[in-house]
């Protein structure tokens, strides 16, 4: 059993991967990313809310990955790559934008900023 | 025959040099002289010229005398007209008014030609001669009537007098109907500018709207009659309308009026509409009698003499077209005799004397339509010329009368005014106009009212017309005689009416109702208020009458010697004397052949209780006028004592609601302001909010729905994060929703 | 090249007013005004008044060559007549303000010339697409003339015009880009020869709008009076027009009365009668059964106003229902009358307005409750209310009645009752059309003198502020009390009957109203072949045999040649 | 959908995971997050046990199981614990655990390459955030947590929301990837040896097969490299010959990955460079920009520290 683990690491793509087992990956990310949405939607502090943004990215990739091992092909990973760049410039931009915000009104609830309204 | 008529039968024609052309009954239309258009443009130049006076504010009399000058030229114009062309037609262009050409269906070219030129042909001098006479005569009497009034008022008063004989004119001279169109609007507004001749007073201003408004209405039957003639022939000219219904004339004769188009027929009546409309005719008369608002020359030229006479000329002008229409002389029969009647009726319980004269127009030009209607234009025309002056002198003495004791028109406060000093010139006036009126034997108005009630027994089915005429005569001699017995003659009293004015001297302050303040005006030039005359200061001072000045008295002497003469022209030239003969000669003649038409069923003439109408009417009418005279008599002169009561006073309850319907003008005018103006204002006022609430809202409704759709989908827009989030991911699993729906339905 | 000076000359003074300091502001737009006037009349001298029906003038530069747009200028008699029209109220409008208008000078005067600019274009226009420009152009010299210079809630009304005009002109001109579109793509294999190619010069499409089927031209004919209409106003959609009178300043008013609703007609006469005959054929009882009630709907609303503004306003609706009328009628006389009708309303309303804004400057009110009997108190004012009232209610002798008459003739003579008679033309309309129209003759006559009757005539009657004539002050030309400030109670700068610059500001439109009406047959004999020729294609068009829906075979040309060729539609391919 | 799960059993699944989770949110009274877990992990088995059931035998390996359970455990505590910090550590967790999974799919540098660069260094400045952001109150004491922790809001409405979002994405997902061909299926995991010659060469120098001067030969600028007879043409000074390649001379994934995005995205990685650049500067620039507070506010920030420790000095 670890035997094919190794295996799987060194080898570039092993054989073709079934259309089923994609399913199951999918299924994860799927769900991944629904508890990241419900976090988004329900939690009310900041930062808990981006938290589940950067899982909402990271169920993202995991598909991503499947598909690139699923056509085996590369250029699904490189995609994760630019993910993550993404994930990083956002979390900087939004934690520094929480801090701010923080400094501002002591309490980092979503609810406090309402004044941009229509 | 008196020695009077064979005096004038030699004279006249001298002085008249009416030649006894032979009756050539219609000539070729040749070109007039230039200076045919000389008789409006001198009018028209002393209207400018007293525009000219207004604008640099003259003080003076100068504008009367511009206009009694211009008047008088062009008078004598018309005598010479009259010399030139008597019996011949003649048409002078003064310039191209309108000329509008195409080409219609079939390829020819139709053109809509209307000139201002004018066709002078004998009923033309006819009319002008009266016309632009009596003008002269009562401008010379308005010169002196308005003299309270010089400065602001007098320039108007003369310039609409000038614009009036110009549109009159116009109407009478015009070579084409919409010229016609042109006078009959224009004498319209003149006389809409000169009965709210005092326009302080609200009831003037409303005398004056409802005249204007009153005559549009005609108007616009005489303008569809004008469209459906220009349809029908192709052109609006004389020359060619007057001829155009030649074709119809053999059909009309023989009596099937089916062979001729609708069309033609229908013409004639939509120009009776506008000839109603303009002499007060039965449904259009109610504005007559308010006319009398204005001043009184006004009254006596624009209400009495001239413009109302307007709707027998274009009928006379017209009569060829008339005579072709199966139904058009009968109701003009019909509407002239009922009018008759009716304004009689109302005319003997009116107490205001001028009201009387003015149902007593009303009246006589009820006979003319009558006269018209039964086939005698002849009769009609010369009913018109001898009208004209002897009820110009009425309205004139009774002007004076009005002068003199302070805007005093009450039958009930005045008596015995004939034996004051100074006053006899006018009473002889009012009795020559009375006995004129009355149809007194061997008076001018006698001869004319004979005529037409000669031809309504002689043209069959007319006769019901002509005991409607006759009893009319009678009530006519009553209610004439009624006021000459209770003002002129009697036990001298008099009370001021409320004109009476704190100056003893001749200024005559300016007082006039609802005027706030006493504007001291250098000279006193406001325009005086209901006529003018002393106004009664605060009980200081006693009135006492103040006669007519020599203008007045000579305007009337002149008057009444013209009433007088007018009779001698029945003698002049055989049958029907000087007015048959120039109506013969002109578009209005009754060809001979068509007078026996009408005539031709059943015998040849009617017959009037068995004997020839014409001999014996000469004894009916005059002994009926005769009747009446005495009934007047008896009950307004014998035993009274005061001015306020007579005889006739007893009478009254006898008679039940007939003489409080009859005072009350039998309601007339309250019913025309039930039935039409208030719905009419209701319906408005409807209009008004539809206007404005349906109309406008329903714009503004679609104003509103974008601004509503928009403050609708504000909420969405509202600031807290996890609105926008759950905003977001309802979108795209909407989203999915769909597609995978999509694919599931395998679209 | 005239005309395009006419354009440029406005809008280089607008310009120079926006640069020069304000008091300069009324001396330039005068001289303004004035120089246009005098292009103006080496204008009406230049053109060739033999063969009016002609094109004249023309010049025209390429403007968007790719979408086959020009800026081409040419006048017929009609465009000229409407132009100087135009000319000549352009400097009234600038004398009459000089008193009204005491703030943002330069601004109203600016827009003002603007103003002036866009009317004059709109009516030397050959390009569909420029006379576009200029007529939605007009709206907002006219948005800014309300919006700033109006009296109290002028902001609604400045707003509620230009959208509610905006809205209908935008449909016009779908409608006009279609016919260049049908000319550009439906036309190619027929004989006239812009077909085939994008050009939105009026002549080509007229020709190609007329090749259209019938109810093609239907919708066309609706699309464009969704824009005319409300222009005009016709009955339905007027209800912008009292608003906009009432609040819009004395010279705005003037000028919105006197040329922007005839922008409406004339589009109506440029446009609609010659591209869509067929559809206007079918449609003239619908467009004069709207106007007949607009005549008396309007005319009867006039009568129960309070306000003179307002009932002057309503009473354009109806004066203007006559001008429908008479193009419905689609006869010479009627169209004639029509045209003549937008040059008498503009001189006689144009002149009321001023006259009514005389008064509002010396009393601020225009409540007739409030004013009454000022003939003894301005008689000079009062003569001239009752000249251009008289003009207006059609009176014989001023130029209202020439226009009248014909209109109503002309709907008379369209009965198809008298087709064969002589004077008749045969059409939709007829005896009780002319009948019902005539009715609002009498309307007419009703709500006009009653307001003169409440206004000029009756007591005197002042608003509260204002004294009666004081004891002993001999009034006669002499100016008013004393100076006071600009918008005091009293009577401010101007004496109590109306000054010299007053009475030269009306004095010509009273001389030409009377000479119009004595003397019209200069104007009817230059408005003769032009409104001939549109008589021709709309009569063509009626001969054209309606075979199936709209596939017309060409009728071969009868009577006089008309300039437009006839065409048989493109797929029947029929033989020329 | 061809049955990789029924569909009805899969809806049937998530909406157990759904409620699970709908019941696992903070709520401020009691808040029963345990038996959320539970239930949507029960959600979850009977999923995947479906699944496996009805693909008898291309079941991922056991260990994806596991990485899958503990990362989406994980995944939910970062969701329902009432407290960030924890929140960030189980987030971390999660992190590894898909690390895991990127390793099943053999994505090696991508799962070190998240370790380091995701768990080690973003969210570490969650945690810093986190520090600076909140009074991290001592373990017994919950009350001070702030309200809008402990309170999630409208959690059925979102729960519902999602899970049907995700119940669509399943369903398509599985009907779309059960009917998916992989793209290059043919093409061998070596392909790529063809174009690094030199890497050939290296990796037969290590095997000792070629000796140091001999290199890949050329024929007509292509490289001699017979990638599935797994041998190369190598030329030196005694003439050509054909090696073979040894048992682990293969494309490694890093390699592989190198050469995608160097070679099929350089343009992305400028933009992604771009990118960070950005997200420095904006950091640098937020952060720095000092929060003007006014006396007010400066005064109300003092009595509110003073409380506190004046309510820690009481404790």
């Amino acid at each position: 059993m670890g035997a094919d683990l190794i295996v799987l690491a060194q080898q570039g793509f092993p054989t073709p991967m079934g259309g089923a087992t994609l399913a199951h990956y999918l299924l994860v990310s799927a769900i991944m990313f629904a508890i990241g949405l419900i976090g988004f939607l329900t939690r009310r502090n900041l930062i808990v809310m981006f938290l589940c943004t950067e899982l909402m990215f990271q169920a993202g990739g995991l598909a991503l990955i499947a598909f690139s091992r699923f056509h085996l092909e590369h250029s699904g990973q490189t995609f994760v790559i630019f993910v993550l760049t993404v994930a990083a410039a956002e979390a900087a931009m939004a934690l520094a934008l929480v801090v701010l915000l923080f400094r501002k009104r002591e309490s980092l609830d979503a609810d406090e900023w309402t004044e941009m309204k229509g | 025959m008196t020695i009077a008529s064979d005096i004038l039968q030699a004279v006249l024609p001298a002085m008249l040099g009416a030649p006894d052309a032979a009756h050539a009954p219609i000539q070729p239309v040749g070109a007039g002289a230039w200076w045919i258009g000389l008789i409006p443009a001198l009018p028209l130049l002393s209207c400018i010229l007293c525009g000219v006076c207004a604008a640099i504010k003259v003080k003076s009399k100068l504008p009367a005398w511009l206009t009694v000058l211009c008047l008088g030229i062009s008078f004598m114009l018309t005598v010479w007209m009259f010399q030139q062309f008597a019996g011949g037609r003649s048409v002078t262009v003064a310039w191209e008014w309108i000329n509008l050409g195409w080409t219609d269906s079939q390829g020819q070219r139709q053109a809509l030609v209307a000139n201002f030129g004018f066709y002078v042909d004998s009923l033309t001098c006819l009319w002008m001669l009266f016309v632009t006479g009596l003008a002269t005569l009562i401008a010379l009497y308005a010169s002196e009537y308005m003299s309270h009034d010089v400065g602001a008022g007098y320039c108007r008063f003369f310039a609409a007098f000038g614009l009036f004989v110009f549109s009159m004119a116009c109407l009478v001279m015009g070579d084409n109907l919409i010229l016609l169109y042109l006078g009959w609007e224009g004498v319209g507004l003149c006389s809409y500018l000169l009965i709210g001749y005092f326009y302080k007073k609200p009831s003037a201003v409303a005398a004056a709207k409802k005249a204007f408004i009153m005559n549009r209405i005609g108007d616009l039957g005489l303008a569809l009659g004008v469209f459906l003639a220009f349809v029908q022939f192709g052109s609006v000219e004389y020359k060619v309308l007057l001829d155009a219904a030649r074709p119809y004339i053999e059909a009309a004769q023989a009596g099937h009026f089916d062979e001729i188009p609708f069309t033609v027929q229908l013409i004639p009546i939509l120009l009776m509409v506008g000839a109603f409309g303009k002499s007060a005719q039965l449904p259009l008369y109610v504005w007559l009698p308010d006319a009398m608002e204005g001043p009184t020359p006004v009254s006596a030229l624009i209400h009495a003499a001239t413009m109302v006479t307007a709707g027998v000329y274009l009928i006379a002008r017209t009569y060829p077209l008339f005579l072709v229409s199966e139904y058009a002389l009968p109701i003009v029969a019909w509407v002239g005799a009922l009018t008759a009647l009716v304004a009689a009726t109302i005319g003997m319980a009116q107490f205001d004397i001028k009201r009387i004269m003015a149902y007593s127009t009303v009246s006589q030009l009820g006979y003319m339509f009558a006269g018209l209607g039964v086939l005698t234009s002849t009769g009609a025309a010369f009913h018109v010329f001898t009208h004209a002056f002897f009820k110009a002198s009425l309205f004139l003495a009774c002007g004076a009368v009005m002068h003199g004791f302070a805007g005093q028109l009450d039958l009930r406060k005045l008596s015995g005014v004939g034996f004051m000093k100074g006053w006899q010139v006018v009473a002889l006036a009012m009795l020559v106009g009375c006995l004129n009126l009355a149809g007194f034997p061997f008076t001018a108005g006698y001869f004319s009212k004979d005529m037409i009630l000669a031809e309504a027994f002689v043209t069959p089915h007319m006769a019901p017309i002509g005991w409607i005429l006759l009893l009319t005569a009678g009530l006519t001699a009553y209610y004439t005689f009624r006021v000459f017995f209770r003002v002129f003659v009697g036990p001298k009293s008099f009370e001021p009416g409320d004109e009476v004015h704190a100056h003893a001297d001749h200024a005559h302050g300016d007082h006039g109702h609802g005027d706030h303040g006493h504007d001291a005006h250098g000279d006193h030039a406001h325009a005086a208020d209901h006529g003018h005359g002393h106004a009664a200061g605060h009980g200081s001072g006693e009135f006492h009458p103040h006669a007519p000045g020599w203008a007045i008295n000579f305007v009337l002497a002149a008057l009444t010697v013209l009433s007088i003469g007018a009779a001698g022209l029945y003698f002049l030239g055989d049958h029907g004397g000087w007015v048959a003969k120039m109506v013969h000669e002109s578009s209005a003649n009754l060809p001979a052949v068509a007078h026996d038409a009408h005539g031709s069923e059943g015998h040849a003439h009617g017959t009037f209780l068995g004997m020839d109408p014409h001999k014996v009417m000469y004894y009916v009418s005059g002994i009926v006028g005769a009747v009446g005279i005495i009934i007047a008599f008896g009950l307004h002169y014998l035993g009274r004592k005061t001015a306020a009561t007579a005889n006739a006073d007893k009478l009254v309850p006898l008679l039940g609601p007939i003489p409080k319907l009859a005072q009350g003008k039998w309601f007339v005018d309250e019913i025309y302001d039930f039935l039409i103006v208030k719905p009419l204002h209701l319906v408005s006022i409807v209009f008004a909010y539809v206007d404005k609430l349906l109309v406008d809202g329903l714009v503004n409704t679609f104003g509103w729905i974008p601004r509503a759709f928009g403050s609708g989908l504000r909420p969405l827009q509202g600031g807290n994060l996890h609105g926008y989030a759950v905003q977001m991911a309802g979108g795209v699993a909407l989203l999915l929703l769909i597609v995978f729906l999509a694919s599931i339905a395998g679209l | 090249m005239e005309l395009v000076l006419l354009i440029l000359i406005p809008l280089v003074f607008a310009a120079l007013i926006a640069l020069r300091p304000a008091q300069e502001s009324k001396f330039l737009a005068v001289i303004g005004t004035l120089l246009a006037a005098a292009v103006g009349v080496n204008a009406l001298g230049r053109f060739d008044w033999g063969s009016p029906g002609a094109m004249q003038l023309e010049a025209a530069w390429a403007w968007l060559p790719a979408l086959g747009l020009e800026l081409s200028v040419g006048v017929d008699s009609v465009a000229m007549l409407l132009i100087a029209l135009t000319l000549l109220l352009g400097p009234i409008c600038v004398f009459c303000s000089f008193t009204a208008i005491s703030q943002k000078e330069r601004t109203y005067y600016a827009w003002l010339l603007v103003l002036q600019a866009a009317m004059t274009g709109v009516f030397c226009a050959r390009d569909v697409v420029f006379f576009y420009t200029c007529f939605e152009f007009t709206l907002v010299p006219m948005y800014v003339l309300i919006s700033l210079f109006g009296s109290t809630n002028r902001k609604a009304a400045a707003t509620k015009f230009f959208l509610y005009t905006f809205t209908g002109s935008v449909i016009t001109l779908a409608g006009l880009v279609y016919v260049g579109w049908y000319n550009a793509t439906q036309l190619e294999s027929v004989g006239i020869e812009t077909a085939g190619r994008w050009t939105f010069d009026i002549g080509a499409l007229e020709a190609a709008a007329q090749a259209m089927p019938a109810n093609i031209q239907g919708w066309l004919l609706l699309a464009m009076m969704c824009g005319f209409a409300i222009k005009i106003p016709l009955f339905p959609v007027h209800t912008w027009l009292p608003l906009a009178h009432t609040e819009a300043p004395t010279a705005g008013s003037v000028v919105l009365a006197g040329v922007l609703l005839k922008l409406g007609t004339y589009g109506m006469f440029r446009f609609v009668l010659p591209f869509v005959p067929a559809a206007m054929i079918e449609f003239a009882p619908v467009i004069a059964t709207l106007s007949i009630i607009g005549i008396l709907y309007g005319g009867l609303i006039c009568w129960v106003q309070t306000d003179v503004k307002k009932l002057v306003a309503y009473s354009s609706v109806a004066h203007l229902g006559f001008c429908i009328l008479g193009l419905a009628s689609l006869n010479t006389v009627g169209i004639t009358g029509s045209v003549l009708y937008m040059i008498n309303h503009g001189l006689s309303t144009g002149a009321l307005f001023l006259l009514i804004g005389m008064v509002y400057e010396r009393f601020h009110t225009r409540s007739m409750k409030e004013l009454g009997g000022l003939a003894a108190h301005m008689p000079v004012w009062a003569t001239f209310m009752v000249f251009f009232t008289m003009a207006s209610v059609g009176l014989p002798g001023l130029n209202g009645f020439i226009s009248e008459f014909m209109c109503l003739m002309g709907a008379f003579q369209a009965g198809d009752a008298w087709g064969s008679l002589p004077g008749g033309t045969g059409g939709s309309l007829g005896f009780w059309y002319a009948l019902i129209a005539g009715l609002g003759m009498i309307v007419a006559a009703m709500y006009l003198l009653y307001m003169v009757g409440k206004v000029v005539w009756g007591p005197l009657v002042l608003p509260a502020g204002h004294h009666h004539p004081g004891h002993g002050a001999g009034h006669g030309g002499g100016h008013g009390h004393g100076h006071h400030d600009g918008h005091g109670h009293s009577h401010g700068p101007l004496p109590r009957d109306l000054c010299e610059r007053e009475i030269f500001v009306l004095l010509p439109l009273a001389v030409l109203c009377l000479v119009l009406g004595l003397f019209p047959q200069p104007v009817i004999r230059a408005l003769e072949p032009a409104v001939n020729r549109v008589v021709e294609t709309i009569h063509l068009a009626g001969e054209r045999p309606e075979k199936g829906h709209g596939v017309q075979a060409s009728a071969p040309a009868t009577g006089s040649a008309p300039e437009v060729m006839m065409v048989s539609s493109g797929h029947e391919g029929g033989g020329k | 959908m061809d049955q990789i799960i029924h569909p009805i059993a899969l809806y049937l699944g998530l909406a157990l995971v759904g409620l699970g989770l709908c019941v696992a949110l903070p709520r401020a009274r009691v808040s029963p997050q345990i038996i959320g877990g539970i239930l949507a992990a029960a959600g979850l088995g009977v999923v995947l046990v479906l699944m496996g059931l009805k693909s008898k035998d291309a079941l991922p390996s056991p260990y994806f199981y596991v990485f899958s359970l503990v990362g989406l455990g994980a995944a939910l505590r970062v969701v329902t614990h009432p407290r960030p910090v924890y929140s960030a550590i189980y987030f971390i967790l999660t992190i590894l655990a898909s690390c895991g999974l990127y390793l099943l799919l053999s994505a090696e540098f991508m799962a070190f390459a998240l370790v380091i660069v995701y768990a080690g260094a973003i969210l570490i400045t969650y945690l810093f955030v986190i520090m600076l952001a909140t009074q991290a109150p001592t373990e017994d004491r919950t009350e001070g947590l702030k309200a809008y922790d402990t309170a999630a809001r409208e959690p059925l409405a979102a729960t519902v929301a999602s899970m049907a979002l995700v119940a669509v994405l399943t369903g398509m997902l599985f009907a779309g990837s059960a009917k998916l061909e992989p793209r290059n299926a043919g093409v061998s995991a070596d392909a790529l040896l063809l174009q690094l010659p030199r890497r050939v060469e290296d990796g037969l120098k290590d095997a000792g097969l070629i000796d140091r001067k001999e290199r890949v030969a050329y024929a007509d600028g292509k490289p001699q490299i017979d990638v599935e007879g797994r041998r190369a043409m190598v030329t030196g000074p005694d003439g050509e010959r054909w090696v073979g390649f040894p048992e682990n001379l293969g494309v490694q994934n890093v390699e592989a990955l190198g050469f995608n995005l160097l070679n099929a995205h350089p343009g992305s990685i400028e933009i992604a460079g771009v990118i960070l650049l950005m997200a420095m500067l904006g950091a640098v620039v937020l952060s720095r920009r000092q929060v003007e507070i006014d006396e007010e506010a400066k005064a109300r920030q003092a009595r509110h520290l003073m409380e506190s420790r004046g309510a820690e000095g009481g404790a």
